[in-house]
């Protein structure tokens, strides 16, 4: 089990990602992120309790398509990248308590006169490649007999690109995904988020299935950031302060359904969830 | 019109991004073509041996290799081979040995061609003058094959920087993988992969060049 | 290794009704723009090649080395998102274009550069005799080219050349970044939808391996085919006594 | 027929023909020889301006090759040329090879040139061979074959750069035959060789050239074997190289 | 010194050499002509072992090259060969030619190889190109520069593939003069050419092959020019081709 690796090899290996909203490189091997921060607490309670504080900490960087696999095949320890937790994924991997509810959402420019999901009928609308938004839309009640054409970014910065290019009249995705890309753009007033939620998503760190303590050790170092105010604080950071590399701000206030998640830490899937409207 | 801003490429940021991934392209191409023209030369004897157990495994090896995509490749290495070995490698390790292999069956084919390229009247010389098949092998034919060859190694070689970025699936960290990152960071893609393209063209075209001077250089006088 | 391929059958939603469904039509995409940019590129490789064996031309020789240095520096990727992303922004009209025209134009392109070179090379590899034999019997530039030498390269860079065919199936799958639905993009969204990795990636990776076996073959048809009775390629086997 | 006026030639800046001037009338056989790198090739090329001049004037059938207006293609195809190497087109069967230039460059219909073309095949004793590849055919059956092409196109003068000395010795006899024979029934001939028997059996006249591409000597059969104190020093050291071994 | 019983060779189902016997003593020069393809290169070959049998027996100085277990590579090195198209290595100067086999093969030492091969570089006049590369010399240098790189591994044996007939007919007597004078000097040596004048010249015997691989005549010189009408129909018309343009 994990733990017993841990102790053997006197090494950790924690899957980060290269640009996400949650987890990102600063260059030259070095990582940084919400979520990332919330890994490094976990590592250091599990130096406390295996009494290794020379642990050492691997990074290795993960994308959408291999992370489950790295996960599997014992490459990964812990992914700290940003995952959505389904029932699905856990027939083959473990979640952790959820960390953060991600709310899926569409981004317009300002003057395009779209005020909402019945002003979509014919437009083209840009998601990302690999990503699950766009079925999100299509199956949303609010969006059923309205008709778009649906166009695929190669990743977000690209599906933002064929918005602000004019390829693409929406782009939906994860709004702490918009709500970055919007902040870094050239002219961030020419945006807006339209209202409604399509979906929500609990977001969670990955680890190895079937294995109890490892995750028990987990979640209660994730409890313990919740109730000590650690979560909140690093919420502060990351969303509502300039962050690095280029010393934007993404301005996201905590979500009620975040909120709600820490209130009641728990590991249920996506499935679980249901849009409030 | 294009309004393009340039202003966040500064020296701290293209050392921290795109220095490291480029030293990774340069590191991987090197050793994949060194070690695939190895490999691969090792395959082309192999298919010109007379011997059906040495043909044909080459012949498998080569064809099959060259109709899965290189980016399948390096997946399927880097998620299979710690289920079979039953501990995990590096991204590194796996992106070196899988373009070595992968490069080895190009590479078998520029050099067959090579070798069938020299006269059998030189091949009888060596073995004329007592020579064993090796001798003849590294001091007459293999010398004169990769001289009259080295263009379209050289080709080969410009493919294989580029497609090093194809390391992206699993996670490995190559040049374009660096100005694709900072132009997200930064929210300038546009310009990210502006500079990329110069770049790119700057470092082959010059390659290029240096590879057709050095083979005037060395080529056979005839 | 658990295996599920029971997804294929389940409905994604939207225009298909299977994931097999789509699976196919995703293939029939790669096979489009892998085919058009096929066609492509043997225009213009075989015209841009020819041009730069033209003395009599410098103008054509320049432009022909500019084309082939321009198109097969830049890595592919890149080459798609300026097609898509920055020409238009400076040629407005393009932005009518599609994603699969660009993409087509693109590996067109990337590969008569390629291929351009492949030509270039095996009409030099001609004797010079040939040359003079055609033009001895008074065919001009064009005739001779036409009937006598574009003919004999052909056939000599036809190995090189299936090279070419099998990459460009390959290279295809960057047609996923226009947004073109093909192999690779119903691969990394399917995958994302259905969570069977593995499953999804060996039905694509199967595909791309039958689509470039096909063209090897095929093409060793046509080998057999144009084959020259009695005359010994270049490369064959060496001549000699 | 041929007039050569002080004609130079250079490669970069080398010089292949210096100054070489010559004419040529209907009906004669001109054997031009020298030692290897003298510019035999290039001056039987630049008769059919398959090679540019620098300097110099060079009229065919009245027409003024040096002349940029002149259309080379259709003047070129009233000129035949044979190859050292035959520079047959191997990847067209025997009677294509025939025909392919008669249909493009002439305008004549297959039928035509397919009988017309047969007719000079059956003439060199090769019709048996009519739809083989050339890589199927010996090299005196390639060369001939290379003559019947070239006259095929009926021209009115026949340039051979060194026609016999690439085929095995056992072969050269049935291409000079055929020479022989072309000769004797009038055909206006250049030939470059060192076959000084066929030199001496049916030329005209005899050009020896240097290296430097000089015309050293451009006298009659008898007067250049039957005379060899009138020669040139190097005309008489290369005879004697070619003649006694 | 070399034996050759009833030696056949197949290409596939074709027959290149059908039931050839011969000895070769110590000291003889023996000229082997024919038509081309009659399996003269393909007989030299054997003799070095660079082509198999499949039926027969050849011994060289007394050493099986049938039998499976000699040591080809070596015997190799002790029978010299000199090819039609000359087959320097034109990647190596000329002095790394004389001197590659004599390190590699015979394990001399580089010095000794050079001193060695330079002493037959100067014997074939040579020794001024000592430094250049095999591209920048005309041919009959070439085949000069072949000859030593043959001799320099001090050969029991040198074979001869058409020397002659890839050269300029002015160069043709350069290399002619060398083999002369090897000849004269006793060295044993097997000679395929057409060269009439050599063979009349210096050889001992003459071995006349026909198509089909099968040795015609196997004679003494006098015997075989002096004695026409004791020859087969096949080998007259051969001699009448070659001797007659
Ligand atoms: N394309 C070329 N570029 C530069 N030099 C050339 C070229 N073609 C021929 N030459 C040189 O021009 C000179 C004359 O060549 P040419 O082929 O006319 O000689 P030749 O008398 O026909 O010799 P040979 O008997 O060997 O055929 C030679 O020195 C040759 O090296
Ligand atoms: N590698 C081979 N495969 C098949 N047939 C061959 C091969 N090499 C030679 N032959 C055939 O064997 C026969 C004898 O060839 P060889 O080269 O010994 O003839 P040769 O007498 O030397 O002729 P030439 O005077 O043209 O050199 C020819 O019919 C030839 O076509
Ligand atoms: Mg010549
Ligand atoms: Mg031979």
């Amino acid at each position: 089990d994990t733990l017993a690796k841990i102790k053997a090899s006197g090494s950790v290996t924690e899957g980060v990602r290269e640009s996400s909203g949650l987890s990102y490189t600063l260059g030259n091997g070095q990582y940084t992120g919400f979520h990332y921060d919330v890994c490094a607490n976990i590592i250091e309670d599990i130096k406390k309790q295996l009494n290794l504080p020379n642990l050492q900490v691997k990074y290795q960087p993960v994308t959408s398509q291999n992370r489950i696999p790295l996960v599997k095949n014992g490459t990964v320890d812990l992914e700290c990248g940003s995952t959505t937790n389904t029932e699905a994924r856990q027939r083959d991997v473990a979640f952790a308590v959820t960390t953060y509810v991600e709310e899926v959402r569409v981004l317009v420019k300002a003057n395009s006169g779209i005020n909402g999901l019945e002003d979509l009928a014919g437009k083209t609308i840009a998601t990302t490649t690999g990503t699950t938004s766009v079925q999100t839309l299509r199956k949303h009640k609010r969006a059923e007999g309205v008709n778009f054409k649906e166009i695929f970014g190669k990743d977000h910065a690209d599906s933002f690109l064929l918005l602000e290019g004019g390829r693409a009249d929406a782009f939906v995705m994860d709004g702490s995904i918009l709500a970055a890309n919007v902040a870094k753009s050239k002219e961030p007033a020419a945006y807006k988020i339209l209202d409604e939620v399509l979906s929500v998503e609990p977001i969670a760190i990955m680890l190895r299935k079937d294995d109890p303590a490892f995750k028990k050790l987990v979640d209660d170092s994730i409890k313990e950031q919740i109730s000590n105010g650690t979560l909140a604080k690093l919420w502060d950071k990351w969303f509502l302060q300039p962050i690095p590399p280029a010393g934007v701000t993404i301005g996201l206030p905590l979500s009620a359904a975040t909120q709600a998640a820490w209130d009641d830490p728990n590991d249920k899937p996506m499935e679980a969830y249901s849009v409030q409207e | 019109m294009l309004d393009l801003d340039f202003s966040f490429y500064n020296w701290a940021m293209i050392s921290d991004f795109v220095l490291k991934g480029f030293y990774f392209s340069l590191v991987l191409t090197l050793i994949a073509t060194l070690g695939g023209i190895v490999l691969g030369t090792l395959l082309a004897l192999m298919r010109l041996s007379e011997k059906p157990f040495l043909v044909w495994p080459a012949l498998v090896y080569v064809n099959g290799m060259r109709s899965i995509p290189l980016v399948m490749v390096i997946l399927w290495f880097f998620l299979l081979v710690p289920l079979i070995i039953g501990q995990p490698i590096g991204a590194e390790i796996s992106a070196v040995v899988t373009f070595i292999a992968f490069e080895a069956a190009y590479f078998s084919e520029i050099i067959r061609a090579g070798i069938q390229s020299i006269p059998r009247g030189q091949v009888m010389a060596g073995e004329a003058l007592g020579m064993t098949y090796a001798q003849n092998m590294r001091l007459v034919v293999l010398p004169q094959a990769f001289r009259n060859m080295l263009p379209v190694m050289l080709t080969q070689t410009i493919i294989l920087f580029q497609d090093t970025s194809l390391v992206y699936a699993i996670g490995a960290y190559d040049m374009l993988k660096g100005f694709e990152t900072a132009g997200k960071l930064f929210g300038r893609p546009v310009e990210a992969y502006l500079l990329a393209a110069v770049v790119y063209f700057v470092i082959c075209y010059s390659l290029s060049r240096l590879v057709r001077r050095l083979h005037q250089k060395i080529a056979i006088i005839r | 290794m658990n295996w599920d391929w029971e997804i294929f059958f389940q409905d994604p939603g939207g225009q298909h009704t299977t994931y097999l469904e789509w699976l196919m039509s995703a293939w029939g995409w790669t096979l489009s723009v892998s085919l058009l940019a096929l066609l492509l590129a043997l225009l213009m490789g075989f015209m841009i090649g020819t041009l730069r064996t033209l003395p009599k031309h410098p103008g054509w020789v320049l432009f022909g080395t500019g084309w082939t240095e321009l198109f097969r520096n830049i890595p592919l990727l890149l080459q798609i998102f300026l097609w898509y992303h920055v020409i238009p922004a400076l040629v407005p009209p393009l932005k009518e274009l599609s994603g699969f025209v660009l993409v087509v134009l693109a590996l067109g392109f990337f590969t008569s550069a390629r291929i351009s070179e492949q030509v270039y090379s095996g009409i030099r590899a001609l004797p010079k005799g040939q040359f003079y034999a055609a033009q001895a019997l008074g065919m001009t530039t064009w005739q001779s080219y036409r009937y006598v030498i574009l003919p004999r390269a052909g056939r000599i860079i036809l190995p090189p050349l299936v090279n070419e065919m099998m990459s460009i199936v390959k290279n295809s799958s960057v047609a996923f970044a226009v947004s073109v639905s093909e192999l690779t993009l119903f691969a990394l969204q399917v995958q994302e939808e259905t969570a069977r990795g593995v499953e999804v990636y060996l039905a694509v990776t199967g595909l791309y391996v039958v689509s470039a076996l096909a063209i090897n073959l095929l093409m060793g048809q046509i080998e057999r085919r144009v084959q020259i009775p009695g005359l010994v390629l270049p490369g064959a086997t060496g001549g000699g006594h | 027929m041929i007039e050569l006026k002080q004609v130079s030639k250079w490669y970069g800046a080398v010089q292949v023909l210096n100054d070489c001037s010559a004419q040529i009338h209907k009906g004669e056989v001109v054997v031009v020889c020298g030692p290897s790198g003298s510019g035999k090739s290039t001056l039987i090329k630049t008769i059919n301006a398959l090679e540019p001049i620098q300097q110099g004037e060079i009229w065919v059938d009245s027409i003024p090759l040096h002349d940029p207006k002149t259309n080379l293609p259709k003047l070129r195809s009233r000129v035949g040329m044979v190859f050292q190497h035959f520079e047959l087109f191997p990847h067209l069967s025997v009677t294509e090879n025939l025909t392919l230039a008669q249909v493009k460059v002439l305008g004549r219909s297959l039928d035509e040139a397919k009988k017309h073309g047969l007719e000079y095949l059956e003439r060199v004793g090769l019709i048996a061979h009519k739809d083989k590849f050339p890589g199927q055919l010996s090299g005196g059956q390639q060369q001939r074959v290379a003559i019947a092409r070239a006259l095929s196109m009926d021209p009115i003068v026949m340039l051979f750069d060194e026609p016999t000395s690439a085929l095995d010795p056992e072969m050269v006899g049935e291409v000079l035959d055929v020479m022989v024979s072309l000769a004797k029934e009038g055909m206006t001939m250049v030939v470059v060789t060192h076959e000084m028997g066929f030199a001496r059996k049916v030329s005209n006249r005899v050009i020896f050239m240097d290296v430097g591409g000089r015309i050293l000597e451009d006298c009659s059969r008898d007067e250049f074997f039957g005379n060899p104190d009138a020669r040139q020093p190097r005309t008489r050291e290369f005879l004697d190289k070619i003649l006694h071994h």
